[in-house]
């Protein structure tokens, strides 16, 4: 196994309020990996370092052998790193499929037909294909953050990072969900998923890493880390075993 | 049918130069009243027209409504007034086109030189009449010597064609001044609506000017005036050009406007008739202020003169339907006017017929401001109505 | 002494600028609202002052009273009338609804008054001055700098003390979920564009007094008070009275350096600024 | 059985040309915790919007203590005593995390809800209430927002996918607060996808599909079965 | 399942389209000499809106200074023809060239810059346009200068071959303008713009680089700008810098038409244009009233159509006249 992706040391804080301290992990390919924690733990700002849209005060990131800290978020997504964002960010003047487009076109660099059926093929597998004539502008909470897994799958990524896409789902969707990604990882595609809905990260995760305080404080098989008397307490808010 | 001839009229209506346009629609009812006949020429006789358009003081808009004037409304003659802005695009529309084309209001230097005029290759078809800064010149130096105050000028000239011109080293005022022996202090051009002139006052004050001279718009002169008077500086004689012609921008000054001197072009006093209606210029001001209720202004009196010169064209043209006949009917203009005699053979260039000028000061015998004219060594036979007062 | 000078005149401009910036700050901030009628409403309160000091006789300065009421009530009606139809996230629609109000006030006015410039008297007091040390400082300017600066305090104490202010700055923000609050975004919008005006209405009455003034002039000096803002940060008063300031300085330094570089000197020192900070010095708000 | 606070009768709403409510007929009663659930795009926002006055409706199609507010502004609702706590947050950004609380309070209604009260329930937020409200995260913002209602002192609270996004711990605060929050005579309409949670907290459940009541009962009664006919219409 | 970009209106709007520009380019020979003077400042006019709308409408660039390059474009043209006798076809390209290369530093200053504070930033850098040539004494400073009629007239020896070229130059800059637009938009770097229209983060994030986009279209807009405005002043024949940088003449009426016409659509500026000269034409000689009437049009708009007049008809109709946007077809029912 070769590893993908490592962050080392990397240090971000907001004045006092530290996101990101001394974190260090790697992903290896085709490893999917669940991260979990409590709200404002820094999971969010985590990928933010990851893809580049925020820059860390200290520590270095290493995407496929090479040292892409001072990288522009757009490289490093043409290298290879797509994200969904927790937010979602639509292009909500554009149609559901020119957004998959423009991540087809810019990120995994496709042209043309192909580019156009890679789209379609996502579109088809999120779920979003009925609507992909419609503007985003008006699509529904849950149908943008579908988007946001269409768009980042468009961009063929060797990484593709998850922001929370299972919350609000129906049990059948969320089935359908995880199948889906299950479907990507088949392809070869690290992953690395942030979620809330435990259940389904536990369905596809071969690795969970715990974040609280911008600090990794555990890291390991998923179901031994669910059963830890660290992440029952501060994260499930279980009452722990004595 | 009587046959009919276009004249069109370009001026701002609209905008910063509104002002210079005011009259417009009192002076074209007139010349259309008294023209009702219709003009005749070699026993034929011409129904005119005059079709008036907008300039919005806006040098595009300006030639783009001469163009339109040429093209589409296929007008025999052009006409147009009000500063370089209104004349010159005005003009240069007319010259490429072939339509002959008198204009007014602007100092003959930025009309004639401002297009890139050549003396020695005049234009073939672009006239004007108006006075030029060697007659300003003249007149505030004779004001100034009337004054007997100390020769020390500051000059107020913007980075605009008026203020290029008047403040040019060769055409302007340096030279001539220089050479009466007055010390000129030029600090330099400002941009028009400025905000603060403090460092001119500053220059004057430490040249120990005691006349101010410079051709400024209304707001600028405003702003200068009361900072001037903020910062303790206090001319004895101020002569502006341009801001001071009309009563109400003096008027807004208060008690700060009287004693300003400035320029006359044209006064109800001057002792000229028009050639169409034989009105005196009392008259015709009189005419103006019972129509609109306004008081006199210099514009009316160029008005009605560029029509009696489009008037006398018409009646002495060969050929009327033909654009190099009524060129040459300009051109041998010798016509007694509203504003004196134009006459384009005894001008400084070609293209350009001089008026005559005066000077006066804004004076206050009773409670009405009167613009006074104090200084005629121009032209003698304008009387004068006053002697000249320091300011403080 | 002449840069001394120089500093002291492009102070007192600076106060002049940032008059006429603090109402255009206050809605920029609220509303993201690019008012390219601003200037236009100030000649308006000009002619206001005008009609009113003139018909009743009385000192400009007391004609205030009047003008900024009514300003005030231009203001609110002018914005629930048309101008909160057009707000959204878009900064194009009310910007050419403004564009579309200044022509009209413009040529409205021309109308009128015809385009003869206009003064208002204020005797006296137009050039009356202090000397010190060799200075001399006109009262009148230094009457608008303390205003600007009563102004601007009033404005900033309002917007981030006070529960308008809060309902100013949340309605900013989301205007449905400010409704949720149970503020009315119209209402609250016409609040901010009434106060705006009013603060236009001081602007108008010490610019008539300060120079002549015909219908045409607002847009000319539109362009300082927007780099006042812009050079102090958005949703910040203080910043948009610096911005001014350093406006003026720059200005007058210029001009005292050569005539010709007065604008260009103010307008390089705000592009400079904002080469090294884009969003102002002291932004308070995300533009 | 008293009268209910709130009833719909046969409401409709539409976002221009398209229909996203149909006739949709409803009541909460005084104190009562109401369930809506419904699959994507089912309408449940719809209809939260519809009640807080975001969607212009047919006056007599929302009735509030009997009278009629459909045609009502959001903010003529929010002063008669509803409060909606909007999916995806929505905070104020240029408002301190304490300022977006105290907004929440400025209609002046009385009630125990206030910033100590609020701060008790999430003291996270005590923390961080002179920091902006965008710096935080997506969980301590869903806190403010659910404190921003609650500081209104309504008598009626909306709550649209309130769990959305929150870490366990924190989703169980908030059930477990709710008796809390709703035990002082507020009623509650909350909108979950998690049916066993949604039903563990509510007296009612309405289910929708497609703009239309497809279910509607008791909670303690309901079967998964009715429930998953009423989901998808099978 | 297929993606297509054409309907079958948006093919018979470009068979109707070629016809017209037939028509068109045979204008000489059928219309009035002011007829063709006019049309030839529509030309123009659709020019610069279009190319404001692509700034604004399509990479979210929304300027008000671009009367800095309409004015570079007439100052670079007088001083290329006026002062180094540059012939008057060269000089206009060049012209153009020039008005790209200044692009290029002004967009590393004002790139910095987001929103409104764009806006202002570009306004006070056209200022400053405009006081530089204030202060160049060679084209004449504050005074302005005028074009030599020799100038103009060597562009062809008879009037009226002149008069057609300069038709013809208009009418091939609007050609070359709307067709570039165009064909940047079906691109894929139109798409990028687009997406950074709507939202610069995600945009980022799907490897889009946005500097170098936007830097792209700012400096194509500024060089084809400059070309339109060298044709401007050589049908105005005179130049000063408060008409040369007018913001009112070239950036607000702009805005106007852009807006009015339905900003984000290729057939706004087109259709804007067309209303524009409208009004002027029937009402301008009515002064301060045809002013007002076009301050009202703008409000009126906005209040009632703010999508624009094309915004409008698209809403009804779902036309489409130039090939843009992709539609997938045979995904069941139709929408949007
Ligand atoms: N602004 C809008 N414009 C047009 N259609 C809309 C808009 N908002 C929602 N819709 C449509 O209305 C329908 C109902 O949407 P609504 O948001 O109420 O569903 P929901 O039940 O809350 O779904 P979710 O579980 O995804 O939040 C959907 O088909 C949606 O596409
Ligand atoms: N720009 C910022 N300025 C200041 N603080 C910030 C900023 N961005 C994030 N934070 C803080 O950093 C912490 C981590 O935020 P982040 O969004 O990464 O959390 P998270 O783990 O994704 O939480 P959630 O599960 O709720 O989404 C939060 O406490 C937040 O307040
Ligand atoms: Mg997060
Ligand atoms: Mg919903």
């Amino acid at each position: 196994m070769t590893e993908v992706l490592r962050l080392d040391g990397v240090t971000k804080s907001y004045g006092a309020v530290v996101v990101a301290d001394a974190q260090s992990w790697s992903l290896q390919a085709g490893e999917a990996l669940g991260v979990i924690g409590p709200n404002g733990a820094g999971k969010t700002s985590m990928f933010n370092l990851v893809t580049g849209t925020v820059a860390p005060n200290a520590g270095r990131i290493w995407f496929d052998g090479q040292d892409v800290t001072g990288w522009p978020a757009a490289r490093r997504c043409r290298a290879g790193i797509a994200r969904s964002f927790q937010v979602p960010q639509p292009f909500g003047g554009m149609t559901v499929f020119e957004n998959a487009l423009v991540a087809a076109t810019q990120g995994a660099g496709e042209r043309g037909a192909k580019a156009e059926a890679t789209c379609l093929d996502v579109l088809a597998r999120t779920g979003l294909l009925p609507k992909a004539n419609v503007l985003a502008k008006g699509l529904t909470l849950l149908e943008r953050k579908r988007l946001e897994l269409a768009r980042a799958l468009c961009a063929r990524p060797k990484v593709l990072l998850l922001d929370e896409i299972a919350g609000g789902l129906t049990e059948a969707e969320c089935h359908s969900l995880v199948a889906t990604i299950r479907d990507v990882r088949a392809t070869g595609v690290s992953i690395v998923w942030i979620e809330h809905v435990v259940h389904a990260l536990l369905a596809v995760v071969d690795r969970l890493i715990v974040i609280d305080f911008g600090r990794k404080i555990a890291e390991g098989e998923p179901h031994a880390i669910m059963a830890s008397r660290e992440v029952k307490e501060i994260y499930l808010g279980i009452e722990a075993d004595a | 049918q009587t046959p009919t001839l276009k004249i069109g009229y370009v001026s701002p209506a609209t905008g910063p130069l509104a002002g210079f346009g005011e009259a417009d629609d009192f002076i074209i009812e007139g010349i259309n009243k008294a023209l009702a006949g219709g003009i005749e020429n070699n026993g034929k006789t011409w129904m005119i027209e005059i079709i008036k358009r907008d300039s919005q003081s806006n040098p595009n808009r300006a030639a783009e409504v001469a163009s339109q004037l040429i093209l589409e409304d296929e007008v025999d003659i052009l006409t147009g007034a009000a500063t370089p802005d209104t004349t010159n695009p005005v003009a240069d529309q007319a010259e490429l086109n072939g339509t002959p084309c008198i204009t007014t209001d602007c100092p003959w230097q930025p009309y004639f030189f401002g297009r890139g005029g050549n003396p020695e290759k005049p234009f073939e078809y672009t006239y004007h009449f108006f006075w030029g800064l060697e007659d300003v010149i003249a007149n505030f130096t004779a004001l100034w010597d009337q004054a007997g105050v100390k020769k020390t000028v500051g000059g107020l000239f913007p980075n605009d064609a008026d203020g290029n011109a008047w403040g040019d080293a060769k055409l302007g005022f340096p030279g001539p001044l220089a050479e009466k022996g007055f010390t000129l202090i030029d600090p330099g051009r400002y941009e028009p609506m400025n905000n603060d002139f403090s460092s001119y006052i500053n220059a004057f004050k430490d040249g120990g000017a005691e006349i101010v001279t410079g051709v400024m718009i209304p707001p600028d002169f405003g702003t200068f005036w009361a900072q001037a008077g903020q910062q303790g500086f206090k001319p004895k004689v101020v002569t502006i050009g341009k801001a001071l012609l009309f009563p109400s921008a003096v008027e807004g000054l208060g008690d700060r406007g009287v004693g300003l001197t400035s320029e006359i072009w044209w006064s109800p006093n001057h002792p000229f008739k028009s050639s169409i209606t034989g009105e005196s210029c009392k008259q015709l001001a009189d005419g103006y202020t019972a129509a609109t209720g306004k008081p006199w202004t210099q514009p009316i009196g160029f008005r009605h003169a560029l029509f009696e010169v489009v008037n006398d064209v018409i009646k002495r043209a060969a050929d009327v339907e033909d654009p190099d006949a009524l060129v040459e009917a300009i051109r041998t203009t010798a016509l007694p006017t509203m504003v004196g005699k134009i006459d384009w053979a005894t001008g400084p260039v070609a293209n350009v017929s001089k008026t005559p000028l005066v000077a006066g000061q804004w004076q206050k015998p009773a409670d009405k401001l009167e613009l006074v004219i104090t200084t005629n060594v121009q032209a003698p036979e304008i009387p004068v109505g006053g002697t000249l007062q320091l300011l403080s | 002494m002449e840069w001394l000078n120089a500093i002291l005149q492009g102070t007192l401009l600076g106060g002049l600028y940032a008059l006429f910036a603090a109402g255009l700050s206050l809605i920029f901030g609220v509303m993201r609202l690019v008012n390219i009628a601003h200037g236009d409403l100030i000649v308006l309160a000009a002619y206001l002052g005008l009609v009113i000091s003139a018909g009743l006789g009385i000192h400009p300065l007391l004609a205030l009273v009047l003008v900024v009421p009514a300003m005030a009530g231009i203001g609110y009606a002018l914005q629930r009338g048309i101008l909160n139809r057009t707000m959204g996230d878009d900064i194009l629609p009310p910007l050419l609804v403004t564009f579309g109000l200044s022509v009209i006030i413009q040529n409205g006015l021309l109308m009128g008054f015809s385009a003869d410039p206009q003064k208002l008297q204020a005797g006296a007091l137009e050039t009356a001055s202090l000397s010190a040390g060799g200075l001399t400082i006109g009262v009148l300017p230094l009457l608008m700098f303390v205003t600007a600066v009563a102004v601007i305090a009033g404005l900033q104490w309002m917007f981030y003390r006070t529960a308008l202010g809060r309902a100013f700055r949340a309605t900013s923000d989301r205007q449905d979920v400010a409704q949720l609050m149970g503020l009315n975004r119209a209402h609250v919008f016409a609040l901010a564009m009434a106060l705006s005006l009013a603060v236009t209405g001081i602007a108008g009455v010490f610019l008539g007094i300060r120079t002549s003034f015909d219908p045409s002039i607002g847009g000319s000096r539109l362009i300082f008070g927007f780099e006042a803002v812009i050079i102090g940060g958005l949703g910040n008063l203080w910043g948009t009275l610096a911005g001014g300031v350093i406006l003026g300085v720059a200005q007058a330094v210029g001009g005292q350096i050569h005539p010709s570089l007065q604008l260009l000197a103010g307008h390089l020192v705000f592009l400079l600024i904002l080469a090294i900070r884009p969003r102002g010095l002291f932004p308070k708000m995300e533009g | 059985m008293p009268d209910p606070v709130l009833s719909l009768n046969r409401l409709d709403a539409r976002y221009g040309d398209f229909q996203a409510l149909y006739g949709v007929t409803a009541h909460v009663n005084e104190g009562e915790v109401v369930a809506i659930i419904g699959a994507n795009g089912a309408g449940k926002t719809t209809l939260m919007r519809s009640i807080a006055g975001l969607i212009r409706n047919a006056p007599e199609s929302i009735l509030w203590k009997g009278q009629p507010i459909g045609r009502l502004r959001a903010d003529q609702v929010a002063a008669l005593g509803i409060a909606l706590v909007p999916e995806g947050r929505l905070l104020f950004p240029s408002l301190s995390v304490e300022e977006n609380l105290i907004i929440g309070g400025q209609l002046g209604r009385r009630g125990p809800w206030n910033l100590g009260r609020v701060y008790e329930l999430f003291p996270i937020l005590k923390e961080r209430r002179n920091q902006q409200s965008t710096s935080l995260s997506g969980g301590q913002q869903q806190m403010v927002a659910i404190g921003r209602a609650l500081m209104s002192n309504p008598e009626l609270i909306l709550m649209d996918e309130i769990s959305l996004g929150l870490a366990p711990v924190i989703i169980k605060q908030i059930y477990d607060a709710l008796p809390g929050i709703v035990g002082q005579g507020m009623a509650a309409v909350i909108v979950e996808q998690d049916i066993a949670k949604a039903l563990s907290v509510t007296a009612r459940v309405y289910c929708l599909q497609e703009g239309r009541v497809s279910l509607e009962g008791r909670s303690d009664t309901v079967s998964r079965d009715e429930i998953s006919r009423a989901y998808f219409g099978m | 399942m297929r993606v297509t970009r054409s309907s079958s209106i948006s093919k018979a709007a470009m068979a109707v389209g070629l016809v017209v520009l037939l028509v068109l380019v045979a204008a000489p020979w059928w219309a009035s000499r002011a007829d063709l003077r006019l049309m030839g400042e529509i030309y123009l006019y659709v020019s610069l809106a279009t190319l404001w709308n692509l700034l604004a409408g399509y990479a979210g660039l929304v300027s008000v200074g671009q009367q800095a390059y309409v004015g570079f474009g007439g100052y670079g043209f007088f001083a290329l023809a006026m002062l180094a006798g540059v012939p008057v076809l060269v000089a206009l390209p060049l012209a153009a060239v020039a008005g790209a290369l200044v692009a290029v530093p002004v967009a590393m200053l004002i790139f910095r810059l987001r929103g409104a504070y764009f806006a202002i930033g570009t306004w006070v850098v056209a200022e400053v346009f405009r006081l530089v040539a204030a202060q160049t004494p060679a084209l004449g400073g504050g005074s302005g200068a005028s074009l030599p009629a020799d100038i103009v007239k060597s562009l062809a020896d008879s009037r009226d071959l002149r008069e057609a070229m300069a038709y013809w130059l208009a009418l091939g800059v609007m050609v070359l303008t709307v067709g570039t637009v165009f064909l940047i938009l079906r691109s894929r770097r139109g798409l990028a713009l687009t997406a950074i229209r709507d939202n610069e983060l995600a945009a980022r994030s799907l490897g889009i680089d946005i500097w170098r986009t936007k830097f792209f279209v700012y400096v194509v807009t500024a060089g084809l700008t400059s070309l339109v405005g060298g044709l401007i002043f050589l049908q105005k024949l005179r130049i000063s810098p408060d008409a040369a940088f007018s913001a009112n003449d070239w950036t607000a009426f702009v805005i106007f038409i852009v807006v009015i016409g339905g900003i984000g659509t290729l057939e706004g500026p087109i259709i804007g244009t067309l209303l524009f000269f409208a009004l002027r034409e029937t009402m301008a000689e009515m002064g301060t009233i045809y002013l007002i009437a076009l301050g009202v049009v703008a409000i009126g708009v906005m209040l009632k159509a703010p999508t624009g007049l094309w915004g409008l008809i698209r809403a009804r109709t779902g036309a489409e006249l130039f090939p843009l946007s992709r539609r997938v077809q045979g995904i069941g029912r139709p929408e949007g």
